[in-house]
């Protein structure tokens, strides 16, 4: 099996170069990155990410919103995965503050995540399919079950997708009894879904001719590059800040990390996110049964919110990898200076060394797979 | 009615020849065309339609499969073949030889093409060929046939050799230039792993640093 | 069947608009092939006789030119909505009663869209590509007019003895129109898309004609009416059963049935045994030289060559529908528009008319691919249902009926029963495997350049010259087409 | 061998196209989710469409004009002008202006209103030909008596006190229809605390609101002082 779906891409006859310019319109480059690829025939030779086009000054903004603004505005960053910005900012927040996070919040923090986490590998599902082909049946079954997560969000939060739920020092809303039984039963029938998907896609032999022993990412070079994320997990690298360096209640859940015992490809990043679905769904659950009664909020969120002087960093696992923030507060109602740790900017800084001798097709399978978000990337 | 048969066979006779002139214009200055078009790409795509024509001849002297075969094989096949090399050839470089034709090559070539032509000339004129009004029997795949693995067997199996030394030929070709190292066939402008990412590769070309 | 609405207004404009295009096509056909010829014929005129027979040469490309925008139309709405069914959707259902004028509206919009030429691009080329690209569609069509429409004599004309081989040589030429498009759009995206597009059609041609060569082997002709003709007869005379291979067992049955009286039981029983040794023993025999003693063996053998020549026909067939696939690129093989590498390919670059031309094609090609596998193997108008099945059922009666009811249509030349139900049958052949090929796109992801063309290659070609031997070894030992 | 791992591999390939292909086409049995969107309205929570409540007792307006939601707003995009009445010396609203193409829907201005009369309605539709109609003025933000109702109901907040009856400048208003009345200025904030049993982040947020607001003036300075319908008020802050 192995050594059949191994392409012999070693150029035979030299040609001219070709330079292509793919994006910021390409309907495949997931935004506006815009990739430009030195072709040799088909095989790509060389990859240089041009960046920017969605730079917002997040950070910078950061310094000019009081924290209860910004609050509002950093669900933005990674759109795919609010509850993590807005989560990580938070938790930088209360590390500089010290103020404390009730135990319901910190569960209803888990739980929002989590289906967060579910709603991004979700669409990140789709997408991959699309970019791999599959353009008109498969992705629209993923967005069927993530449209059930959105709308358990727009009921708790609000929105969809901008949720400015988890705020400093807590959460912003208690969830109701209503909603709590609707996302049980999401959480029982979802592994059924995703079995689902796993009968259309994960043994299609096409799916696995495209997906196998392409774009390998090898474990030494992940960790040079900074990959976190399920990509570097997927690579066998044991980075998971939930297991290893927890917070919140993290502890407490019982959870597998997925981990893989060689360099890792495309095919790896595929099922470790689907299997990270799975265990997402499962915290889900026991937070579910877990989740105590109290206050939701240890700091009072208002528009006049301060934030004790000092600095901080806090770090988060979203869906994407590592999301980290770090905070200098001079005690006033804005953030002096506030720093971001962006995963699929980090994760981005590979692509170059995975796309060298791939071809054009590959192009997408590869860039896919390592799950970017270009806001979260462009800030 | 036998005005009406008089009138159907002179239309179909007439038919024939107007269709034949007609082929024959079109595929005239179309293989004018191919040799004279500036873009090389583009007489590729004219040898097309001269191949279509032809293959309209052979549809005219009721030749069905050889047209067919004419269309599929030549007209697209191999045309194809022939515009997808052209294609990935230099056209810089053509252009450069282009220029260099001296007047002396002309003249050269021109001659060479006078006397090609006189040769089929001279070789065609003075053949016997017989009229036949018969029509052939339609069904001709079956006299293709025949004659191909009876009294023209040995051709066939000749031009299938040829085939083959194109083969293995063009084979040769594709396998001629192999990377003597394996770092070697690195794209030059690649940065290598431990060097920094340079921002325009064009520019500030490094050698390759190390290997892992 | 909790999605039994969708399901059924999914048929519901699958018939209006079988009504619609088939209305229309007949409409033309009879005006032009029928009424002027008739109206002309009372002149006694030669001028008058000659334009009536040019017009009924001219009523078969009538027919299809009336018929392929119309059918693109629909096959464009059936797709979507059969997309949106299958991916819990509901489909276009705006324009028109339940969004049944959608893809009309698009048709229009594109047509009155700017047509835009990029600049730098070769303008004569880009202008010709579509209509390359669209041409020979037309022109493949016609012997299958002739094949499916049950040997009427209108559309006789149509038809050429070297049929198959016509449609396989019409079908090769779109590529051109590709290439040209992707080369004339001074675009690198339509260019790579272009040579990706006639490596991959010149790859999967092999495979593709070799499958129908095995077809032809079997039938003894390329022409396709022949074909069709051949395979009349019920579902087990289809070449998809091995092409008269059970038309032993179809006879037994037959003789079985038709013997319904209890003093014939037995009498019936040893005919029935009889009619399977001539079948199948006496050539198997005749062929391996045994003699009389030796039934059995002709038997076992008889029985292995029938299984495996239906075996192979089935792998023809498949092999058949993923080169044609290929051909017109579909997916999982439309690697030379792939959205997410080359943004739309070939076509990347093509607006207003000229795209609605290529997009007109592609459904027109789904559409001939199709018909091809009905008429070579689904034995083209035949209805499946065999003759004494259709005896059992009363299938004469109904038919009776229904000629009856037809007969004052049928006396002005109205209505040709046997075209009628030939045309029915046909559209339904041809629908299930549109539809077959709407559940692939649904499903499958796209191959990647070099893997399909290993997978052409490698596997399909080796597998179809294969299949190719094995036809011509089994065919000798059972009583094919040829052989009656 | 080889031909046997070809064939074998080749079944295991069509067996798992088959049951892609299989788990597609049950899908065909399936209910579509599609929402036929203009036909039927989806039932949302969501936070859209901003819009100032009345009290749905007495349809008074319930805007005290206090400007917290113009400050607390990250976008810029509430404007309002208010001054104060000559003879009973309280904050009167002359004019409340939102620009919807700017809002981002974040829902800030809804938490601190202490009288919630800014509320998100579950509208999202407001399609215009212009930019400039995305700026909706006072009599297009407020709602009427039967939809603040509803909002009330379906939000569970708790309906405020009225307001004692004021000696009636409600026909000073100028030319605005009556359930855009003069809004009148509430009681002192304390008072209005009391009054309004609101649900625990709403009152959260208005206790620390009085707390805060020596420290908020020093950045906005221009509350209580300025009586002056004030254009540049966003232009003061830095």
């Amino acid at each position: 099996m192995a050594t059949d779906t191994e392409v012999d891409l070693t150029p035979r006859l030299k040609t001219d170069e070709m330079l292509i310019n793919m994006g910021p319109q390409h309907p495949a480059t997931h935004g506006v990155l815009r990739l430009i690829l030195t072709l040799d025939g088909e095989i790509v030779r060389h990859t240089e990410p041009i960046l920017g086009h969605l730079h917002r000054a997040q950070e910078w903004q950061g310094q000019n919103r009081t924290w209860f603004q910004y609050q509002a505005l950093i669900d933005r960053v990674d759109y795919l995965s609010g509850m993590f910005t807005s989560w990580a900012m938070a938790r930088a927040a209360e590390v500089v503050d010290g103020c404390e996070v009730p135990e319901r919040a910190e569960y209803l923090r888990v739980m929002v995540s989590e289906m967060n986490r579910i709603t991004s590998h979700l669409l990140w599902l789709g997408t991959y399919l699309i970019d791999l082909g599959a353009m008109f049946g498969f992705p629209f079954y993923p967005f069927r079950e993530r449209e059930k997560l959105l709308e358990l969000f727009e009921e708790i939060a609000g929105q969809r997708m901008m949720f400015n739920y988890i705020r400093i020092g807590g959460v912003m809303r208690n969830p109701k009894d209503a909603w709590l039984s609707k996302l049980k039963r999401f959480t029982e029938e979802f592994p059924d879904r995703v079995d689902e998907y796993e009968a259309i896609v994960t043994q299609n032999p096409i799916f696995l001719k495209r997906t196998k022993g392409v774009g390998i990412l090898r474990k030494e070079l992940g960790m040079d590059y900074g990959i976190t994320g399920p990509s570097i997990r997927a690579s066998g690298v044991n980075l998971d800040l939930r297991r290893t360096k927890p917070y919140s209640v993290y502890p407490k859940l019982k959870f597998d990390v997925p981990l893989n015992d060689r360099d890792g490809d495309t095919f790896d990043r595929y099922i470790f996110r689907i299997r990270e679905m799975r265990e997402s769904n499962e915290i889900i659950k026991q937070c579910l049964d877990m989740l105590p009664q109290g206050e939701i909020s240890g700091k009072k969120q208002i528009a006049g919110l301060r934030v004790k002087a000092g600095e901080g960093f806090a770090a988060v696992e979203s869906p994407r990898g590592t999301l980290g923030c770090y905070i200098i507060s001079n005690g006033s109602d804005r953030a002096y200076r506030i720093k971001w740790r962006n995963p699929s900017f980090c994760n981005l800084s590979i692509l170059p060394e995975l796309l060298k001798n791939h071809p054009i097709a590959d192009v997408m399978a590869i860039f896919g797979s390592i799950d970017v978000i270009l806001p979260d990337v462009d800030r | 009615m036998d005005q009406f048969e008089m009138l159907k066979a002179w239309a179909e006779t007439n038919v024939e020849t107007t269709m034949f002139y007609f082929l024959a214009t079109v595929a005239i200055p179309l293989a004018y065309g191919v040799i004279l078009d500036k873009t090389i790409i583009r007489s590729g795509f004219i040898l097309i339609g001269v191949f279509g024509s032809i293959c309209g001849f052979f549809l005219l002297l009721q030749a069905q499969f050889l047209a067919l075969a004419q269309l599929m094989i030549y007209a697209v096949g191999i045309t194809l073949v022939i515009v997808i090399a052209l294609m990935l050839t230099n056209p810089r470089m053509e252009k450069s030889q282009l220029s260099n034709a001296t007047p002396a090559n002309q003249l050269g070539a021109f001659m060479v093409a006078v006397g090609l032509f006189m040769t089929i000339y001279l070789s065609v004129r003075p053949e016997n060929w017989t009229l036949s009004s018969e029509p052939l029997d339609t069904n001709n795949v079956e006299v293709l046939g025949r004659a191909l693995t009876t009294d023209y067997s040995l051709p066939f199996e000749f031009a299938s050799v040829l085939l083959l030394a194109a083969l293995i030929g063009s084979v040769m070709l594709a396998k001629a230039e192999k990377p003597s190292k394996p770092g070697e066939d690195d794209y030059e402008y690649t940065v290598v792993e431990d060097g920094p990412i340079a921002g325009d590769p064009r520019q500030d070309r490094e050698p390759a640093v190390s290997k892992r | 069947m909790r999605n039994g609405a969708e399901i059924l207004k999914l048929g519901t404009l699958t018939l209006v608009w079988w009504c619609i295009i088939f209305g229309a096509v007949w409409a033309a056909c009879y005006i032009v092939g029928i009424l002027i010829p008739m109206a002309l014929t009372s002149y006694e005129s030669d001028a008058a006789r000659m334009t009536a027979e040019t017009c009924r040469a001219l009523t078969p490309i009538l027919s299809v030119l009336v018929f392929i925008p119309i059918n693109a139309m629909f096959m464009v709405l059936f797709e979507r909505r059969g997309l949106a069914i299958f991916t819990v959707r509901l489909g276009p259902n705006r324009v028109g009663p339940d969004g049944y004028l959608q893809t009309a509206a698009d048709a229009v919009k594109l047509l009155f869209k700017e047509d835009i030429t990029p600049r730098g691009a070769d303008a004569f080329m880009f202008t010709l590509a579509p209509i390359v690209f669209f041409a020979p569609s037309i022109f493949g069509a016609m012997p299958l007019l002739a094949a499916v429409t049950n040997y009427h004599e209108l559309f006789q004309i149509a038809n050429l003895p070297t049929g198959i081989f016509f449609i396989l040589a019409a079908s090769s030429v779109p590529v051109v129109g590709i290439v040209m498009g992707g080369w004339a759009s001074n675009n690198k995206y339509s260019l790579v898309g272009g040579l990706r597009s006639a490596a991959q059609a010149i790859s999967y041609e092999i495979p593709l004609v070799l499958s129908l060569v095995t077809v032809c082997l079997m039938a003894g002709t390329l022409d396709v009416v022949q074909i069709a003709k051949q395979q009349s007869g019920g579902i087990l005379n289809w070449n998809i059963f091995g092409g008269g291979a059970l038309r032993g067992l179809d006879q037994a049955i037959s003789l079985k049935f038709s013997s319904s009286a209890p003093a014939l039981q037995e009498l019936s029983k040893s005919s029935f045994e009889q009619v399977l040794k001539s079948v199948y023993l006496e050539p198997t025999a005749q062929a391996l030289g045994l003699g009389a003693g030796q039934e059995g063996l002709a038997g076992i053998i008889a029985a292995f060559a029938v299984v495996l020549l239906i075996g192979s026909i089935w792998i023809a067939y498949g092999l058949y529908m993923t080169g044609a696939c290929a051909e017109i690129n579909r997916i999982p093989f439309d690697l030379p528009e792939a959205e997410s590498e080359l943004v739309s390919g070939y076509n990347t670059e093509y607006s207003g008319i000229k795209f609605a031309i290529f997009f007109l094609a592609e459904f027109t090609n789904l559409f001939i691919v199709a018909s091809i596998a009905a008429v070579m193997f689904f034995g083209g108008g035949d209805c499946p249902v065999p003759a004494w099945l259709g005896t059992a059922l009363g299938g004469p009666q109904i038919a009776s009926v229904i000629n009856q009811a037809l007969t004052p249509l049928i006396e002005i030349k109205l209505v040709d029963p046997p075209t009628l139900f030939a045309t029915i049958w046909v559209i339904l052949k041809v629908y299930s495997i549109v539809f077959f090929a709407v559940l692939i796109r649904g499903t499958l992801p796209r191959f990647r350049i070099d893997q399909l063309m290993d997978f052409g290659w490698k596997r399909l070609i080796p597998l179809s010259l294969i299949v190719f031997v094995l036809v011509v070894y089994a065919r000798e030992f059972v009583n094919v087409h040829v052989g009656t | 061998m080889l031909a046997l791992s070809l064939v074998t591999r080749a079944k295991d390939s069509l067996y798992q196209i088959c049951r892609g292909l299989k788990t597609v086409a049950m899908h065909t049995f399936r209910e579509p989710i599609t929402q036929v969107y203009p036909d039927k309205m989806p039932d949302t929570n969501i936070r859209g469409r901003l819009a100032l409540a009345v009290n749905p007792e007495t349809s008074e307006h319930l805007c005290i004009s206090c400007r917290q939601c113009e400050r607390v707003c990250p976008d810029k995009c509430i404007e309002i002008t208010a001054h104060k009445s000559p003879e009973t010396n309280k904050l009167e609203l002359i004019e409340f202006k939102i620009d919807h193409g700017l809002c981002m829907f974040c829902g800030l201005c809804a938490e601190v209103c202490p009288t919630s009369c800014i509320i998100n309605t579950n509208d999202f539709e407001m399609s215009e030909y212009s930019r400039e109609a995305l700026v909706y003025d006072l009599r297009k933000l407020t709602l009427s008596q039967e939809e603040s109702r509803y909002y009330f109901d379906r939000k569970e907040i708790p309906l405020p006190k009225p307001k004692p009856a004021k000696a009636a400048p409600a026909a000073a208003g100028a030319a605005k229809p009556a359930a855009a009345g003069k809004p009148e200025e509430a009681k002192s904030e304390s008072e209005a605390k009391v009054a309004d049993a609101k649900a625990a982040d709403a009152k959260d947020a208005k206790e620390v609101k009085q707390a805060d607001e020596p420290e908020k003036q020093t950045a906005a300075p221009e509350e209580k002082e300025e009586t002056e319908n004030k254009e540049g008020s966003d232009k003061s802050k830095d």
